[in-house]
């Protein structure tokens, strides 16, 4: 028997396989029983009610995908009183992922959800800041350690900083929301990207920009991940492009302690009940006996800091 | 057929496995005609079952023949057939996907997720259906049909093509006892006022209890302006771009009237088929 | 006759399609006529000898590639000994890509690569700085514009800046480079990604992490060529993930005026052949006279600067 | 088999199509024994008169039976046959690549880029050539056992494996004249000790001429060793990640001395046939 769980923070999750934001919701429990999850994570949501970017809003590029859904939310009301009140059936943890277009908005928010039931916040600093130059808040140190230092004195639940790959700054984002409060970081949100469709000449998408997810983000939010582990002391989840256990694994080794899946539910909605049960299988196979044992084990000849945080192309 | 709760429950446990993901068999993947395939798959009773004009099955198309397509693929269902243990889709090679699809023959695989969605609804006091197919909307209507015989209604189906020679499913709806009208581009009956025409005909001679669409934006329109003009009900299967199928992702809405207020609605999970007056056109 | 030929910043191009540096050199011109091509584009070039990274340098992920060759260089002599007098017997412009650590080293090699035969230099800013942080020239708008305000001193030849992924932002630096004097840019470089083989956890590139190229790339080279063209007036050039004719479109409908291909020549070495042939043809089966007429025509609704310009995932 | 010069000589525009980027079809890909598979191929004449031992082609690992391998491979050339127009690789199955390969039937096109790289010198005056092979090596050194048959060399194959089951290629080198010495791990006969003295007979009762190996490291220490000994030179070829395999991307470096300093050679270019001297152990 493999001890599959992990400590996100004080938080212990029975294994260390949970949804991505905006990839999950209720519906999935149609498909099966979703307590066998690490945790159950919202779909973000944001105060007022917004009803997303206009459509087409998500296509396809070679072998994995763009999105621009924007963030529709029904507003913390709903959250309130039907979100959290289905997720109240399970025992798995519930994690909120939230988002503000200021300060504000955030820490209102961030207040407005800590109630009984939450677990932990996810707080998706990837949107933009409306205050600065739209940028999203956790494309610069500054911004992300303002906001999350905003949102530390709003709650006393666990508050986990998610991420954005549109930087030039990972490692110095990473301990920026570490000392403004974040308990774990989730490495990472989705890149900025663009597809046109060459017979009409349009974008792809209606909001002419997306996210990309899937398979190809792996290898950045991999790197991410990595240099997030390197630069601070608080827990890591992985996020970006894992569909299978192998990909956990490599996140793992590099320094996660649990991983998020998103995109690959889309493929096969079953996937994290197979990367759970295939993740265990191996670790059993190869005689590990706590999935603990193989976090941050990548056999890296202690690299000097120049390489390990490097953000030029080699 | 009954509309499932969105969202479910609040602190109910969900059944699980209420959906579907499983390989499949090909049974025959067929032209129709220059510009449709049939696809057959062998599939269980219990899956088969569940199966309702209107919804729809997200097809994990598969890596083959250079092409390499990667989210799934909506397909409504053409045909389910619990006697003979088939499922059907009619599709038209459009992209990556169904370029995939074609490739297929007997004895593969398939991975299909489904049933999704909601179907056509037909209420009891509904007996005679009109619908009105161009297209590959067949694909969606033509089931219709089969549950219209089963439940003992009349049918009346106008099919509409550029020509004669590619209406597809002319006999299936005869054998399914339905009034077929066809309408083409060639000989102009194809034409919005005379479409009007055909079915102000129906409504003055048999009576009409609701209209069936899917797609098109012209038809749409007159079937909202004849719905609103007899009072008569109707329905219509949508598209929408999918990523989930499930209703987890939100990229698959439509705008939608309701209560005079213009709504966004997810094609996977409050339709593909949606009230017609509801429905906006685009 | 489709005319194929296009214009950047004064330097006549045949046709549109060249090698991305470092993907490319005398060798391929044993595989085919090289001359065909729309301009050769040199490996970057250091002053001094250079050995390169450990190996392995190259690994695959998910139908692209990683890479950290380093820049392995045999220094300006050579340069100018060998590797011009090669080229010369070709008509095809000559573009010689260069790097250096500091904004000094940058300007001598500049100025020393300014030579008869050459018909463009192409500035590698997606190399660390030594003199700041370590982090790449074009991560940041300051240090983008100083280095090229620097260069445009020390040549008359023009001057192409090759920028980064790794940054959020993109639009900015575009217009720090064309300040500074850059006459074209160059859109885009690698991204930093990282891969590990869970059975023996090591990194397999031997530099621990290295730069994503191939069609992983594509969408994000796209979105930052698109953001770049609408922030300067200077022509783009597209590169990142290009290997059919219907990805030159893409970048050219974009408004990149012309396009380089890397990693599809490792995978098919006559790539560039094949696609000059099929992008000719296709624009001669859709009536279009000149290749020119392609570029820019993205049908984007004059979407407002906020949406252009973010560096936010939707 | 002269060496070509690199980088070209300026000035001079290099005759293009040097080197051969085409679809062959698939004549047989079957188990040699558990773990080696053997792939032949249909080639023009016109590329199998390039062949020579130690070259390699880059092949392109076609997107098959759930594998989508992405660069090319390199694999050593094991058999070229300009009489049945066969152009022949041993593989082992590995990863994405090599899985892909096996699925290949007969009939099936398959992309290669080649010959590429220098192959074993074989000097006028070399005549009696030695060579130590083990595992997927064979698949690299058996054609020098046709070149020397066809030159008229003398050749000691010494070959090495686990057991006496997995010892590949013996009959090939006896039908080339070959003198073949078998060792393996399951009689104690391949430890090193043991093979110099097989080699150390071979200098004093036959005289060698020439050493060629590929790929083990106690093996190029040995050989070195006793190279150095007896002045005999030698050949080793080289394994190193490869990307565009034609030298311009720099990836498949291995650093050699030469003249006491330690440069970085590409195993696509300047190899990967290297001087045994030069080679370092790694
Ligand atoms: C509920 C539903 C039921 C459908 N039923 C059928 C059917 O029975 N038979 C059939 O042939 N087609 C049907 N479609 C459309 C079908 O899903 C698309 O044709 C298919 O996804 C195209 O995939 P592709 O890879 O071949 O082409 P792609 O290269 O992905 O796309 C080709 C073209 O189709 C458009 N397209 C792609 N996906 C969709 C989509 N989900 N909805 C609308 N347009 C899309 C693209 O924008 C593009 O213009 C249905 C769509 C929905 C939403
Ligand atoms: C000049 C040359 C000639 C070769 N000849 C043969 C041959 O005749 N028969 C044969 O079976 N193999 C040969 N190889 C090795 C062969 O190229 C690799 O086994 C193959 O690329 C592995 O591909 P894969 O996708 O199956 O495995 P991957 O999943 O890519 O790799 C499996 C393992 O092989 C290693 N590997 C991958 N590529 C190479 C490489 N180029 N060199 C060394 N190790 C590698 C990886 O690090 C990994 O450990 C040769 C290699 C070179 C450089
Ligand atoms: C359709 C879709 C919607 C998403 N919505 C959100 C969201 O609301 N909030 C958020 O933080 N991330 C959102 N994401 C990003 C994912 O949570 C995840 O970070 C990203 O997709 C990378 O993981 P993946 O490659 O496993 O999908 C969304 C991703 C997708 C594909
Ligand atoms: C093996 C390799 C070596 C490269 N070397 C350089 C280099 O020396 N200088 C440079 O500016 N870019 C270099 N690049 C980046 C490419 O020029 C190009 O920007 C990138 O690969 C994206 O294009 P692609 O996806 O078409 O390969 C290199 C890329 C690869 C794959
Ligand atoms: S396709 Fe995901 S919500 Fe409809
Ligand atoms: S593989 Fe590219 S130089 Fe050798």
């Amino acid at each position: 028997m493999v001890d599959m769980s992990v400590d996100i923070a004080g938080l212990k999750l029975k294994n260390p396989v949970m949804p991505a934001s905006g990839t999950f919701s209720e519906e999935l429990a149609e498909v099966f029983d979703i307590e066998c999850l690490g945790a159950h994570v919202t779909k973000t949501i944001t105060r007022d009610l917004r009803s997303g970017n206009p459509t087409p809003r998500v296509c396809e590029v070679d072998g994995s995908m763009l999105n621009s859904i924007g963030i529709p939310s029904k507003g913390v009301r709903y959250f309130l009183e039907k979100t959290a009140p289905f997720y109240s059936a399970y025992n798995t943890p519930l994690v909120v992922s939230i988002s503000g277009n200021t300060a504000d908005e955030f820490e209102a928010l961030c207040a407005e959800v800590s109630v009984d039931g939450v677990a932990a916040i996810e707080v998706n600093v990837s949107c933009p800041n409306i205050e600065e130059d739209g940028k999203a808040f956790a494309i610069r140190p500054s911004s992300t350690y303002e906001v999350m230092s905003r949102l530390r004195k709003a709650t006393r639940l666990p508050l986990w900083a998610k991420l954005t790959p549109n930087t030039g700054e990972t490692p110095e984002v990473a301990r920026a929301a570490e000392e403004g409060g974040a308990d774990a970081l989730v490495v990472a949100n989705t890149l900025l990207a663009m597809a046109i469709d060459t017979r009409t000449r349009r974008p792809k998408l209606g909001n002419l920009m997306g996210g990309l997810s899937g398979p190809s983000l792996k290898p950045i939010a991999l790197r991410m991940a990595y240099q997030c582990a390197k630069a601070t002391r608080i827990p890591i989840i992985g996020c970006g492009g894992i569909s299978t256990a192998d990909d956990v694994l490599e996140f793992l080794i590099a320094g996660a302690s649990a991983v998020q899946v998103g995109t690959a539910t889309f493929i096969n909605p079953t996937a994290m009940v197979s990367i759970i049960a295939e993740l265990e299988g191996r670790l059993s196979r190869e005689g590990v006996s706590s999935v603990r044992e193989i976090i941050g084990t990548v056999i890296d000849d202690e690299q000097k800091s120049g390489v390990v945080f490097m953000e030029a192309a080699p | 057929m009954g509309k499932v709760l969105s969202p479910p429950l609040a602190g109910t446990r969900l059944p699980a496995a209420d959906v579907f993901e499983r390989d499949l068999v090909v049974v025959s993947n067929d032209p129709v005609n220059g510009e449709y395939m049939r696809l057959a798959l062998k599939a269980p009773l219990e899956l088969l079952e569940r199966c309702r004009a209107g919804q729809f099955f997200h097809l994990l198309c598969p890596v083959i023949g250079g092409e390499t397509p990667y989210l799934r693929r909506p397909m409504s269902i053409y045909g389910f057939f619990p006697e003979t243990g088939e499922l059907h889709f009619l599709y038209k090679v459009a992209g990556a996907g169904t370029r995939a699809l074609f490739h297929l023959g007997p004895g593969d695989m398939l991975n299909v997720l489904g049933p999704l969605g909601l179907g056509f609804r037909i209420e009891d006091d509904w007996q005679h259906l009109v619908l009105v197919a161009r297209g590959v909307g067949l694909a969606t209507l033509a089931p219709l049909a089969l549950e219209a015989r089963n439940r003992g209604r009349r049918l009346t189906a106008i099919c509409s093509a550029r020509h004669a020679d590619v209406l597809m499913s002319i006999d299936y709806f005869r054998d399914m006892g339905a009034d077929v009208v066809t309408v083409t581009d060639a000989d102009g009956t194809s034409s919005m006022e005379h479409v009007e025409g055909v079915i102000e005909t129906l409504v003055e001679k048999r009576g009409v209890d609701a209209f069936y669409t899917c797609g098109s934006n012209r038809m749409l329109l007159l079937l909202q302006k004849l719905g609103r003009r007899h009072g008569i009900p109707g329905e219509i299967a949508l598209e929408q771009q999918m990523a989930c199928g499930l209703g987890m992702c939100h990229c698959c809405v439509r705008p939608f009237m309701q209560d005079g207020k213009r709504v966004q609605l997810r094609v996977c999970r409050e339709g593909p088929v949606f009230d017609i007056q509801e429905a906006m056109p685009w």
